[in-house]
């Protein structure tokens, strides 16, 4: 079965060929059946490698596929690599792959056979390049896995073509994500110098063999690779695409651009960490970035009243946390947040999705309100999302949530690379984050499915339970949500027994980076404590300002009854002002000045400024091509002549 | 007696006349002698370095070259009649539909 | 230096030749001149134009090309024909082959009617 | 002699056959397209064959032509490209011509004459040779880019063609006077021993200083680019085509035997040469291209950057610099040439009348179309897993194991600035509804349809799997001799 491995991207990408083959124009039935036929399948193929696999106990396979590039001193070949990284990923991404082309049935329906036959079409392609990043087994496969996933992204980004902001948001995400590629190449072939090499497995033995020779290599090498990541998962100061590209369609939102595509960056860092854990400084790096986006885009996700957009900072927000783990050692800690934020991140949005499914289109929550009555399942799958999103236990976030701040927590307190301030600096902002998330996620919970409903009747009227192929989706995720964390739970949890299988089955490729002290247990459950509280203080604060109908629809009902009670409620209408003067709107305010101020000015600012001078010069060069044939002739003379000059002197 | 420095000097004058009227001429035709030009101070090049030299190769190449050259004019020829043709007019100032 | 006498002579000669021809003709002329006689064509065609516009048809042009494409070709004739009996042979298949080339050029030009005075 | 002819046997054939077509059509008139494009497909394929023959009947490593003129592998596999590029052109101009009502025979004849000529320059290895060649294929280039006698902007293509590259090919022809008196040769091995027995005076220097401008105007590289956007614009789409790919691979063939053989001792002198030459074409063609609404002169511009690209490989040099430079040579034609047969199909509203806006929402109206031209995008782009991926890929491996790294870095870049303006016409394809007045349609041409596919099948193979082409490549210059 293992020497099949090759089916697995294969299959996805025989769907796509044959529905473009198809030249999209198949109806619906045969589409379904051919796109979501091939996720299923490839579900199915990965299920039997990695029953096999799971009896061998973590050793890399590695199955050549053919010799791909082989010209003077150039060779890679077209090779796929399992081992329990790739085979982590693999679960996840097809899983919940599968599970959202299902989901796509019921929400794309709507959309004309054409428009479904090209979104399953790119979906299938989607899945192909995803799982060839996955695979690859070295950094070239991997690239073109990377540029693939960047490519469909685009395309699904820019799906609904007639509105003008979505190919605009293609564009930004393409280009923006260009930016980062350029470093992710330029890694590439800085490494080939240096190793001869691009395979993994090659570049780890050299390195291992002979650590002093590269030295001076690595640390640049580790920083390019991270200027990719950056792009890819979205990370200060190139996340600003990620919001924008919530313009496609629900289920991409959840796919790509929560769940599985966004995760590749730090699914690099870590594949990679053979090359980061020889360099502190590339460590802290990253380490510095995650935890700086971490707080920066909650604090955004603040003053968002669309729903996905709080979704997608949170997004941005939990990549952070990744690479905040990452940058501390605890690579197996970033990989096990990726796999539980895969779970209730898809949940989240699909959850998201089937909201704006029922309210008919709506997106902006100051018009939702007491959904929770109309649609129960998507309310309780959400609510577990939630709750797994903010760390309360027993729910999947806690423990990767947990196991990331001990593990950066233990690097400052151990003082790993002598950067120990600089670690612990950066717990406190996971911990800060932390707050933050679990107040906006709830904010956003109670205005949706909580108090009074307050859009237009009619939509209130056509407010329905989305369909079972799409709420089945839901239940399975959010079964997911509450149970995956149980893999990876901490030692100290337990007490010190080690049942973090999670962790032991990634030791082989990717193990943490130990300091020398650990912090001891007590610290360790202090933490824990710590943790919890600040997400319960969040919810508790969100639940403060947002629930209750009387917040919003109290006041006037009063004033017109009994002018008498009207004081006694408009106190606790004051009272509430009070509290959203004295908290929200400063957190409101420091976020639309981070979002308006930062993204927008600075960063949108220096994108467009970039393109505006790229056109000027372009008009500039354009003013030199007269179309005179004797100035053109005078170029050519001029070019001679300093050509002749630069050889003589 | 003429030294292959004096065919030398004699050559650059006409590569340079002909170079710098290609880029200053508008007149299509004129243009088309300073070719001429330029070819054909290559063509002295050829010859005296090859009278130098005592090695036969540059003659050779130097009738190929007038060969070259008066396929060249022909070429040119034909061109400059279909823009008279086509816009009468042989001024090259007037050849600039494309630009930018 | 006698080696360039003939030369010398050759170029007397030839100076010579007009020198004598025009003293003839101006000893033997007659010196009537009228209006008619003073046109540039003696034989009655009337003058369309002035002589200072230099412009000509298109079509001198068109023979120019053929001209000169054919005209050059000797350059690669005379060569051959100065070491004819070296070549021997294979020059002259060869310069059948080049002749026929021109042929097939010629035919081209004739048959595409860029030989007829339109 | 007898190997001799042997060896040229080729170049014969193909004369002799292109003079048939010649008078064919002379004899047929406008009538007969179908049959004179056949025949000219059915030369071109026979010639394919002979070369195949010829090359088995010869020793690579052997001179002909008392040394003037060499069949080794380099030569094979321009020749090779050269035969295919011309009989993809001659398949995409057939519907063309016939649309536009224009002789077919003096077309096709001077399609296989240029062919001719650029199989002369992959094959000289003396100058004069290379000279002679040369100017056979841009000669009959000028004429190709006038060929449509009743457009205003095909002759003004041909005019400025004309002028410039006659002052181009003057001005190269002077460079080599010069080197012929420094040196005393116009073979470029016993150049090569004279450079390096003896250190060159500055006459030498200056010759080769002319000779690089010469060269680089050929492969169109900044600042003696000049002439490209207005020629690929006016000129016959399908002979845009064949110059942005033909002559410039001849170019590259002639540039590499030179260079890279016969000036190699020289190298210290002109390598930052054309190294800037390289990093301003790339800057240039790219930044220019940006700003273009009319795709061909987009394309024109792009085609520039490419020459940027491939003059990376030239100098990388060494075995893997020329490897990748013919191996880009391969992308690049299929690649070009199935973009420039998109816009053919597209070229339905007048002559050359093609701007991006064209191009809205073709992706509804002709998906197979607009996926083949997305493929091209990509390529050109340098995206995986299309060809084009590949060849920058090897190319720019080449550069940095040269220690070029600061020109890969400006490559990269670039290449990246390039997606902006193939993205636009993606995002016009894919995300833009054409506006309502007139929607452009593709026209019904099924020779190009069947080029542009064929050329979409290659770019993915490649991409896919290019082993098979790089060993080809490889194979190809392995024994990098050159002279």
């Amino acid at each position: 079965m293992l020497d099949l491995l090759w089916l697995v991207p294969a299959l996805p990408l025989a769907g796509a060929l044959a529905l473009l083959a198809g030249a999209l124009r198949f109806g619906k039935r045969t589409t379904t059946a051919i796109g979501v036929g091939s996720a299923g399948l490839t579900l199915a193929a990965v299920a039997a490698i990695l029953v096999q696999y799971a009896g061998m106990h973590g050793e890399t396979v590695a199955r050549h596929v053919f010799n791909w590039i082989s010209a003077g001193d150039v060779t890679v070949d077209f090779a796929l690599r399992l081992d329990p990284l790739s085979a982590v990923m693999l679960s996840f991404v097809t899983l919940v792959g599968f599970v959202i082309h299902v989901y796509s049935i019921g929400y794309m329906h709507t959309e004309g056979d054409r428009a479904y036959a090209r979104f399953f079409a790119y979906l299938n392609l989607f899945m192909f390049a995803m799982l060839t990043l996955v695979l690859g087994a070295n950094l070239v496969v991997m690239f073109i896995g990377w540029e693939g996933v960047g490519l469909c992204s685009y395309l699904l980004i820019g799906f609904y073509f007639d509105k003008e902001y979505c190919a605009a948001a293609g564009i930004k995400a393409f280009v923006v994500n260009r930016i980062g590629d350029f470093g992710f190449l330029l890694a590439i072939f800085w490494a080939f110098k240096v190793f001869g090499t691009v395979d993994f497995a090659g570049m780890a033995t050299a390195l291992a063999a002979d650590p002093g020779r590269y030295a001076a290599a690595v640390t640049p090498i580790a920083l390019l690779l991270f200027v990719g990541a950056i792009g890819k998962s979205a990370q200060l100061p190139l996340y600003v695409w990620l919001p924008d590209a919530m313009a496609g369609p629900t289920p991409v939102s959840a796919l790509i651009h929560a769940a599985t595509m966004v995760t590749a960056g730090v699914y690099m860092v870590v594949r990679c960490n053979f090359i980061y854990r020889l360099s502190p400084t590339a460590m802290l790096v990253v380490a510095a970035v995650g935890g700086v986006t971490a707080i920066f885009a909650a604090t955004i996700g603040l003053a968002q009243n669309d729903i996905k957009k709080v979704l997608a900072y949170s997004t941005v927000s939990q990549l952070g946390y990744m690479f905040l783990a990452a940058g501390a050692g605890a690579f197996a800690g970033g990989i096990f947040h990726v796999f539980t934020h895969a779970f209730f991140k898809a949940c989240l949005f699909l959850g998201a999705g089937s909201v704006i499914h029922a309210c008919s289109g709506e997106q902006d929550m100051r018009r939702m309100g007491g959904l929770a009555k109309k649609i129960p399942v998507t309310y309780w799958t959400f609510m577990v999302a939630t709750l797994a999103l903010c760390g309360i236990p027993p729910f999947a976030g806690f423990f990767s949530k947990d196991e990331i701040l001990g593990r950066v927590f233990a690097a400052g307190a151990g003082n790993l690379n002598g950067f120990g301030a600089s670690y612990l600096v950066l717990w406190a902002l996971g911990l800060a984050a932390a707050f933050l998330t679990a107040f906006y996620m709830f904010r956003a919970v109670y205005m949706t499915f909580h108090g009074e409903f307050r859009g237009t009747p009619e939509q209130w009227h056509h407010v329905h339970e989305s369909p079972g192929t799409m709420t089945w989706p839901l239940k399975i995720l959010a079964a997911g949500s509450a149970l995956v964390g149980l893999l990876g739970v901490g030692t100290a949890i337990t007490f010190g027994t080690d049942l973090n299988w999670f962790e032991s089955f990634l030791h082989r490729v990717a193990p943490t980076v130990e300091v020398e002290h650990a912090p001891a247990l007590a610290t360790e459950w202090v933490l824990i404590l710590l943790s919890v509280a600040v997400a319960l203080a969040g919810i508790l604060l969100a639940r403060r300002f947002y629930s209750g109908a009387e917040a919003f629809a109290a006041p006037q009902r009063m004033a017109e009854r009994a002018p008498a009670v009207y004081a006694a409620v408009a106190n606790k209408y004051y009272v509430d002002e009070a509290y959203d003067r004295a908290v929200v709107r400063p957190l409101g305010k420091l976020a639309r000045f981070s979002w308006k101020g930062i993204d927008t000015i600075a960063i949108d600012g220096t994108l467009n400024a970039s393109a505006f001078f790229t056109e000027i010069a372009g008009d500039l060069l354009r003013f030199l091509q007269t179309g005179n044939v004797r100035n053109y002739a005078l170029f050519v003379l001029c070019g001679a002549l300093a050509a002749a000059a630069w050889l003589l002197l | 007696m003429i030294s292959t420095a004096h065919v030398l000097v004699l050559s650059l004058a006409l590569f340079t006349l002909g170079v710098v009227g290609m880029a200053v001429r508008r007149n299509f035709i004129t243009v088309l002698m300073c070719v001429e030009l330029i070819l054909n101070a290559a063509n002295l090049n050829f010859i005296a370095f090859s009278r130098q030299l005592g090695d036969l190769t540059g003659q050779v190449f130097a009738v190929f070259v007038i060969t070259i050259a008066a396929a060249e004019a022909a070429i040119g020829l034909g061109i400059i009649v279909a823009l008279v043709r086509l816009k009468q007019t042989v001024n090259l100032d007037q050849v600039n539909v494309m630009e930018g | 230096m006698n080696a360039y006498i003939p030369v010398l002579l050759f170029i007397v000669i030839a100076i010579a030749f007009p020198l004598i021809t025009f003293v003839f003709a101006w000893i033997l002329r007659a010196g009537r001149y009228d209006p008619i006689k003073l046109e540039p064509y003696e034989c009655g065609n009337p003058i369309t134009s002035e002589a200072h516009d230099y412009r000509f048809s298109v079509r001198y042009y068109l023979i120019a090309v053929l001209f000169v494409v054919f005209d050059v070709e000797t350059v690669f004739l005379f060569p051959w024909a100065v070491m004819f009996r070296k070549l021997a042979l294979f020059g002259f298949v060869e310069m059948l082959v080049f002749i026929g080339i021109l042929v097939v050029g010629y035919v081209y030009a004739w048959r595409r009617g860029a030989l007829q005075w339109v | 002699m007898r190997a001799d002819l042997i060896a040229l046997l080729p170049e014969l054939m193909l004369a002799t056959l292109a003079m048939a077509v010649l008078l064919a059509g002379l004899a047929s008139g406008k009538a007969r397209h179908g049959l004179l494009g056949a025949g000219a497909v059915l030369a071109l394929a026979a010639t394919g064959v002979t070369l195949w023959l010829a090359a088995g009947a010869t020793d690579p490593g052997a001179h002909f032509f008392s040394g003037m003129f060499v069949l080794d592998h380099f030569a094979i596999f321009f020749k090779a490209l050269f035969l295919l590029t011309a009989a993809l052109v001659v398949l995409l101009s057939h519907d063309y011509l016939k649309r536009n009502d224009y002789r077919p025979g003096e077309y096709l004849a001077l399609v296989m004459f240029a062919t001719v000529g650029m199989m002369t320059m992959a094959s000289g290895v003396n100058l004069a040779v290379i000279y002679v060649g040369l100017e056979l294929m841009a000669l009959s280039t000028y004429i190709l880019a006038g060929y449509f006698r009743r457009e205003v902007k095909s002759h003004e293509a041909a005019a400025k063609y004309f002028v410039l590259g006659a002052m181009s090919s003057g001005i190269l022809l002077y460079g080599l006077s010069l080197i012929y008196g420094a040196t005393g040769t116009l073979d470029l091995a016993t150049l090569a021993r004279v450079l390096a027995s003896a250190k060159p005076g500055p006459s030498a220097l200056v010759g080769v200083a002319l000779l690089a401008c010469g060269f680089l105007f050929k492969v169109a590289a900044v600042p003696f680019h000049v002439w490209t956007p207005d020629v690929y614009e006016g000129a016959p789409t399908p002979i845009t085509a064949f110059m942005s790919v033909g002559p410039k691979a001849a170019a590259f063939a002639m540039f590499l035997r030179v260079f890279i053989g016969g000036l190699a001792p020289l190298a210290a002198s002109w390598i930052w040469l054309v190294g800037v030459a390289a990093a301003l074409t790339m800057i240039w063609g790219n930044v220019a291209a940006l700003t273009q609404d009319n795709v061909k002169r987009m394309l024109a511009y792009s085609s520039i950057a490419h020459a940027g690209y491939a003059l990376v490989g030239l100098v990388a040099g060494g075995p893997a610099g020329v490897n990748s430079v013919l191996f880009y040579m391969l992308v690049y034609t299929v690649t070009n040439i199935g973009a420039f047969g998109f816009v053919i199909l597209l070229e339905s509203r007048g002559y050359a009348g093609e701007t991006v806006a064209d191009y809205a929402g073709l992706a509804r109206r002709h998906p197979a179309a607009a996926f083949g031209m997305l493929l091209f995008m990509l390529s050109l782009g340098g995206i995986p897993p299309t060809a084009g991926f590949m060849g920058k890929l090897y190319l720019f491996a080449a550069a940095v194991n040269a220690g070029y790294v600061w020109l890969v870095v400006v490559a990269v870049l670039m290449s990246a600035v390039s997606l902006y303006y193939y993205l636009r016409i993606v995002l016009q394809m894919y995300l833009r509804e054409g506006d309502g007045a007139e929607p452009a349609t593709l026209v019904a041409a099924p020779w190009t349809e069947r080029v542009i596919w064929a050329c979409g099948v290659a770019v993915l193979v490649i991409g896919l799997l290019p082993a098979p082409f790089l060993a080809a490549a490889r194979a190809m210059a392995g024994a990098v001799g050159l002279l």
